[in-house]
């Protein structure tokens, strides 16, 4: 009898079992709304099973809460962020566990101990530091340590790659790495194939809330993995020949001068031309973000800013947006949705004032607007009008991304866009933005991963330090040529791995 | 591109209905508490009471409106009591004093509101202060103001022919103007809400600000524009005001920001934004009014009114939770 | 009260020639109490001083009050003008005015200490027994009400105590079926009247205790459409009041003489400065009007608009 | 190991540093107001008036401290004025009608303030009632029963010997115990804030309840914890107040709850939750006491005096933005 939970209009688990052995890894794949971030849940204790049991090491096991699946010896890093801004870094780490001297917390001893969590794992973090300042990767980082403060036998990571570049991956691994023991386990969830096939012993798929199969991931090829996860055989695509005449001849549409901020960028120039992808690669903190918020007015910059050959000032996003720039930002949460509002409200955001009629919202063409969305981006919902609180991680993110679909701007940059995207809608993802530029729009791609990187652009911008330190076209670019120009201010990695020494 | 939709068949009602339904079985608490006074005191049902108790909600469920649309962004509006006095004042001023013609007036006490709202806004938006400072601030300057300008004297309309008739009057025989403009202002305010960019903008805002502004709306303009909204609302109570006291009483209107809010919150907008509805905010005010009128038809001593009220707010809010949360 | 000590005798004040009296009201924005102010103000002009006057937003706000009277005794004046809130919050204040050489002058009611050289004030408990005479013999017998504007202030209770008392004591056919209290606002008034009017469809009168609450009575007597079935009697005065005496909305009303209790309590303060006797009590006294004396000219000089 | 850090070198200061600056500068504002008053009236510097500034302070200030930690968690307590009220009633029904020992009446106060706030932390925790409501509805229940109880008379401390010694005497000659009492229970306050489960799952609720309950924090005990930290200043408030005026008032109350949150958001605390400082509040309280004061020791008329504390509180808190913006 297997794990089953069900939600208001949504079967999500159906007779779901999994298991996990002493010692392994074990990957979770299955399409964005597969039932993954549910099973976790359940074993965290955040959820319960409508029907089901759970054992672990031959013991029944129920958490009634979180509290009590740590005591079980279960640490969850949550595929959404579960952090207190207000707090420093350490005090998010400690939340529930601080220690005290007649009953007033030491905060010394609290950064003393992260600080020493942060050495053992190579994070290079500031304790002190707030939350709220750090970017997504930060964060994500934070989380990491959070789970592995615990002395945990079962370790379960639900997508903690998506905002990490590869530096911090390969971090990421040595850390799991050690952790693994006789004595304990881990699950491991993600959309990243090359991941899964390098860290776990064994894979499990889920589909559409049902178990698939479960197989070892030596003796089992990638294409296997997802013909399993969609329920049919599935072509990745390759990257269709560049097209003719090359865009980087075509006139340009954008072009940024010498945009530099106070805290990060330093004279910062490219041209965007019509009909091009141009892709951003560097490594965390590199700056990427921080040019495409300083490009829309969402950060104070100098520097210059043309339109199509005319100089615009873009003092906020709606300058930006009324220039024909959107920017779809890589921390959804917090810059991307409306959680308690539904899919339609979200998706007509940016385009309200085009869906009126003498003043009044028209939302019959929202609702068919949000529809068409939802059937072009295989959006996972029970209904347009589902709160997007009560998505999946990566339908959430197909939600952002249809909210600027259905704005239409001439130019587009999308940060980290596939971020939780399982690979068949990655693929679908791809397909539509190279469309998108073959009719003339022109996009930006800014992503950690660089075989999306390479994917997708004509050319690809590398940022290091907040400087550009090099163009290339794509034709020309290795993985290699890319993690040179990222890292070329030397020794100033961000995040070494233990081995780098 | 990929046909998967299982999406669609899996939705058992349509939403439009359900919040229909959310919303009618909203005045279950107020069905209830009617049920239980017409059944404790004979004369409460009486048209004439009934009339009685719409009157009593008219001008504190206008400033209710209002301050709707500050709370959908999740911002809060203390200066819709005194700012309602001010534009009572100067309506006054407009008309008995100036003696300007009646239309003339309203349209000023209205603006004033407008006003009250722009600087509001202002200083919300521009000058990035927390609401509840720029409003509070607003609070005590309005009512400042209504002082000085009234010289702390009231003014009478006597001399102002009709302006009692515009509360006081009754288009449709039985009913006072009061009541009727209270109603078509809710009407006219539930399609701002949920029909116009103003609305629109201001429930996104107080979902998500930050997205909000990322997604390319002016959300400084917007907020602005939302606090305009809201003032005028004021200054529609400040005019109803005056007209139904057929006088501007400038040391009135302390007091009357938490009851709205009050009314606002009852009928279950979120103090958080994001979320509002202006049925709520109706049936909040009325509720209001109905648990007031009751107690004192009923004879309770003042005192003990103070303790039911606070009571039956907390049973019916807490009803109306546990009805919301059956159906989540 | 004697000019003796350190600064407190001196001639201070904000002017610096003239002597300085503070007054602490009970309110200020109400129009009783801006009569009172205007009373202070003529007599500061006749007898060539200066006057502060301020009073807190409601009549519960003791605290409020005796932090103003703090204010006040820091600002050095030569005399204070001071009507107690409450009558025994304020008697380390007092001792502190003696201990200053300050004198202190009661107005409107008194305070429980020996430090006041006088007190001008109103009895508010005949002058609500007054109302209540009128009440009676303009009813005769049946139910009658009150609205009250302030259930915890000596003033409000008095006001209601007073025609309490007397209905019981001289016209026991008459029954006080409700009081309820609106803090003076007429709007509120208007809706407690209103749902008094309702309970008690058999009602043949209402007292309201000061000018919002009357006010509101006269509002809810002609939005019930009762005009003339009912008898309405009020306090204080005020544009709105006469007018609906005049038009026949309310029998009448129990005037006090604000504008006197403010010159007598200035008088008083420049005499004790000047080191003269003063009377111990000085009443302000209170005046019935109704439709028939409203315009004589002993009543209209007592009357504020 | 790597050392280089790209993240520690860009933060310049350290937070716990940075912050201690912020609290110091927040002085200007309350320094640059002195000035002005100290330059415009010979009065305003003595003892005396200052005495009598921090006296004024004190009532409101201690209610505020306790506001400051309901606001920390996202929340707002609107029964702290008259809350503070049924407290000061309840010591009087100890001490002056029942002659129980000083220290058991004053502890028995305390105790009614801690019942106050088990009840709003009992409804906002487990009803899932909105702060709002919760304690809007608590404000009206203790006004309504302040005044049951009390029989809408006041009760005097008269014959309770050294009662009014408690915030009337002066332990350190010249400054009124009161004053001592606010500083005293102010650094309570802040221990408790920064030092303290309750204080730092107060901030964390506020900053994201959600992660707070996910991170296995009993989020629903503690709160109810919170508002009883909160409830404890209340009380505290109410039997200084009883001392001040050596009576219980039970008409008084109403009012002091805005005065108390707007003490507490003027000193820098988000009404958001998550971000609190006591000193803020201190500060925050003594800038209303000192406005207040001091433009009456100036001798304006009443009703500008309200404008004037209108504008100088946007002034003032405008003011603090652009500083704290400067060093974000
Ligand atoms: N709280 C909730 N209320 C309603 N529906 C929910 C809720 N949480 C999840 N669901 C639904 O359950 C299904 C499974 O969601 P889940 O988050 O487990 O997917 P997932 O496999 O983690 O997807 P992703 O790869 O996008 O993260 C989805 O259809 C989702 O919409
Ligand atoms: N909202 C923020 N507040 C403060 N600091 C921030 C914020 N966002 C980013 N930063 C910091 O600014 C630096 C530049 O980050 P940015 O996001 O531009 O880099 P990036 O190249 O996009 O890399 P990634 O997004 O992977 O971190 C980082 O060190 C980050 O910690
Ligand atoms: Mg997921
Ligand atoms: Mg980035």
């Amino acid at each position: 009898m297997g794990i089953s939970k069900s939600f208001p209009g949504v079967r999500a688990l159906d007779d779901v079992h999994i298991d996990l052995r002493h010692g392994e890894v074990l990957a979770l794949v299955g399409e964005n709304g597969a039932g993954k971030s549910t099973l976790m849940k359940l074993l965290a204790g955040i959820y319960q099973p409508d029907a089901g049991t759970m054992e672990l090491e031959g013991a029944p096991m129920s958490p009634a809460g979180p509290r009590q699946a740590n005591e079980l010896g279960i640490s969850v890093i949550h595929q959404e962020f579960h952090l207190m801004p207000d707090l420093t870094v350490a005090q998010n780490i400690f939340i529930g566990r601080e220690p005290r001297r007649a009953s007033l917390i030491r905060d010394d001893e609290l950064e003393r101990r992260a600080g020493l969590l942060f050495e053992r794992l190579g994070i290079p973090l500031d304790p002190r530091q707030p939350v709220s300042h750090l970017s997504v990767a930060g964060q994500q980082m934070v989380e990491i340590a959070k789970a592995l403060s615990f002395d945990a036998r079962v370790l379960i990571m639900d997508e903690p790659t998506a905002a990490l570049t590869e530096t911090e991956v390969a971090t990421l691994f040595r850390i799991v790495r050690d952790f693994v023991s006789p004595r304990t386990g881990v699950i491991y969830v993600s959309h990243r194939m090359e991941e899964v096939k390098e860290i776990s012993d064994r894979i499990t798929v889920l589909r559409d809330g049902h178990y698939v199969d479960t197989m070892p991931t030596a003796e089992t090829a990638t294409r296997q993995v997802i013909a399993a996860m969609v329920g049919r055989q599935l072509e990745v695509g390759v990257r269709p020949d560049p097209a003719a005449p090359d865009p980087a001849e075509r006139e340009v549409v954008l072009s940024v001068r010498g945009l530099t901020t106070r805290k990060l960028l330093k004279d910062v120039s490219f041209d965007l031309h019509r009909g091009e992808i141009l892709g951003f690669a560097g490594l965390m903190g590199a700056g990427r973000t921080e040019v495409a918020r300083a490009i829309i007015g969402a950060d104070r910059s100098t520097g210059v800013v043309e339109v199509k050959g005319k100089r615009v000032a873009v003092r906020n996003p709606a300058d930006a947006v009324r220039n024909g720039i959107g920017y779809l930002s890589e921390d959804r949460k917090r810059y991307g949705l409306l959680l308690d509002q539904d899919v339609v409200r979200n998706v007509m955001l940016s385009s309200l004032p085009g869906m009126t009629r003498a003043g009044f919202v028209r939302d019959l063409d929202g609702r068919r607007v949000a529809r068409q969305m939802v059937d072009q981006l295989a959006i996972r919902t029970p209904s347009v009008t589902q709160t997007t609180k009560n998505l999946s991680g990566g339908n959430q993110q197909k939600v952002v991304l249809a909210k600027w679909l259905v704005r239409d701007c001439d130019v587009l940059i999308v940060d980290e866009p596939t971020r939780g995207i399982d690979v068949g809608a990655k693929d679908e993802i791809y397909g539509l933005l190279t469309s998108l530029a073959a009719q003339g729009k022109s996009i930006i791609v800014i992503s950690s991963e660089l075989p999306e990187v390479l994917r997708l652009a004509d050319r690809i911008v590398v940022m290091c330090e907040g400087r550009i330190t090099g163009t290339l076209a794509n034709a020309d670019a290795t993985q290699h040529d890319i993690m040179e120009l990222a890292t070329r201010f030397g020794a100033d990695h961000l995040i070494t791995t233990g081995d780098a020494e | 591109m990929t046909t998967k939709t299982t999406a669609t068949k899996r939705t058992p009602t349509r939403f439009g209905n359900r919040q229909q339904l959310q919303q009618i079985l909203a005045f279950a608490g107020l069905v209830v508490i009617f049920g239980f006074f017409s059944f404790a005191s004979p004369y409460f049902l009486d048209w004439a009471n009934v009339k009685g108790i719409l009157l009593a909600t008219a001008v504190t469920g206008i400033m209710a409106l209002g301050a709707t649309f500050v709370i959908a962004t999740g911002g809060i509006d203390l200066s819709v009591g005194t700012g309602m006095t001010l534009c009572s004042v100067m309506t006054g001023v407009f008309l008995a004093n100036l003696g300007l013609p009646l239309v003339v007036g309203v349209l000023g006490g209205l603006a004033v509101g407008a006003l009250i709202g722009l600087l509001n806004g202002l200083n919300v938006s521009y000058l990035r202060l927390p609401p509840f400072i720029a409003t509070l601030a607003m609070m005590m300057v309005a009512q400042g103001l209504s002082l000085v300008i009234s010289g702390t004297k009231p003014i009478y309309f006597s001399d102002v022919a009709g302006f009692d008739e515009l509360a006081g009057g009754e288009l449709i025989p039985g009913l006072p103007n009061a009541v009727l403009i209270f109603f078509a202002a809710a009407a006219i305010a539930g399609v701002v809400l949920s029909k116009t960019l103003t609305g629109r903008y201001a429930l996104s805002i107080g979902s998500n600000e930050e997205a909000t502004a990322i997604s390319g709306v002016d959300v400084r303009r917007w907020k602005v524009v939302i606090y305009v909204v809201a003032g005028l609302f004021t200054g529609l109570a400040g005019v109803v005001m005056a007209s139904r006291l057929n006088s501007a009483q400038p040391g009135l209107g302390l007091g009357y920001e938490l009851e709205a809010i009050a009314a606002v919150v009852i009928g279950g907008t979120s103090l958080r934004g994001g979320k509002a509805t202006i049925l709520g905010t109706v049936i909040g005010a009325l509720i209001m009014a109905t648990l007031t009128n009751g107690l004192r038809i009923m004879s309770i001593p003042q005192e003990w009114q103070k303790v039911a009220v606070g009571i039956v707010i907390v049973l019916a809010v807490y009803a109306d939770i546990l009805r919301r949360g059956k159906e989540a | 009260a004697c000019g003796e000590g350190d600064g407190g005798g001196e001639p201070g004040g904000a002017g610096g020639e003239k002597p300085y009296v503070a007054l602490v009201s009970k309110g200020f924005q109400h129009q009783f109490w801006q009569a009172v102010k205007q009373g202070a103000d003529d007599a500061a002009a006749e007898l060539d001083v200066e006057v502060t006057f301020e009073g807190p937003e409601t009549e519960t706000e003791v605290e409020k009050q005796l932090t103003m009277l703090q204010t006040a005794l820091d600002k050095n004046p030569d005399a204070i003008g001071y009507a107690a809130l409450d009558s025994e919050a304020s008697i380390p204040m007092m001792t502190d005015a003696e201990s200053r050489g300050i004198p202190v002058i009661a107005f409107d009611s008194g305070v429980e200490s020996e430090v006041p050289v006088t007190t001008v004030s109103t009895d508010n408990l005949a002058a609500s027994a007054e109302a209540a005479k009128h009440m009676a013999e303009l009813v005769g017998s049946g139910k009658i009400a009150i609205i009250g504007h302030d259930q915890t202030s000596q003033t409000g209770q008095q006001r209601v105590e007073g025609f309490t008392q007397y209905i019981e004591e001289n016209a026991p056919e008459i029954e006080i079926v409700d009081t309820q209290y609106a803090a003076g606002d007429q709007l509120k008034s208007a809706d407690a009247a209103k749902a008094i009017l309702q309970a008690h469809p058999d009602l043949k009168g209402i007292y309201g205790t000061n000018e919002g609450s009357a006010i509101g009575v006269v509002k809810a007597v002609q939005e019930t459409g009762k005009s003339g079935k009912l008898t309405v009697i009020g306090f204080d005065s005020g544009k709105a009041q006469t007018d609906a005496i005049r038009d026949g909305l309310m029998a009448g009303a129990i005037t006090q003489d604000p504008i006197k209790m403010g010159y007598e309590t200035v008088k008083a303060a420049v005499a004790a400065i000047n080191g003269e006797e003063v009377e111990p009590v000085i009443d302000s006294g209170f005046y019935w009007y109704d439709k028939t004396n409203i315009d004589d000219p002993e009543i209209a000089a007592v009357l504020y608009e």
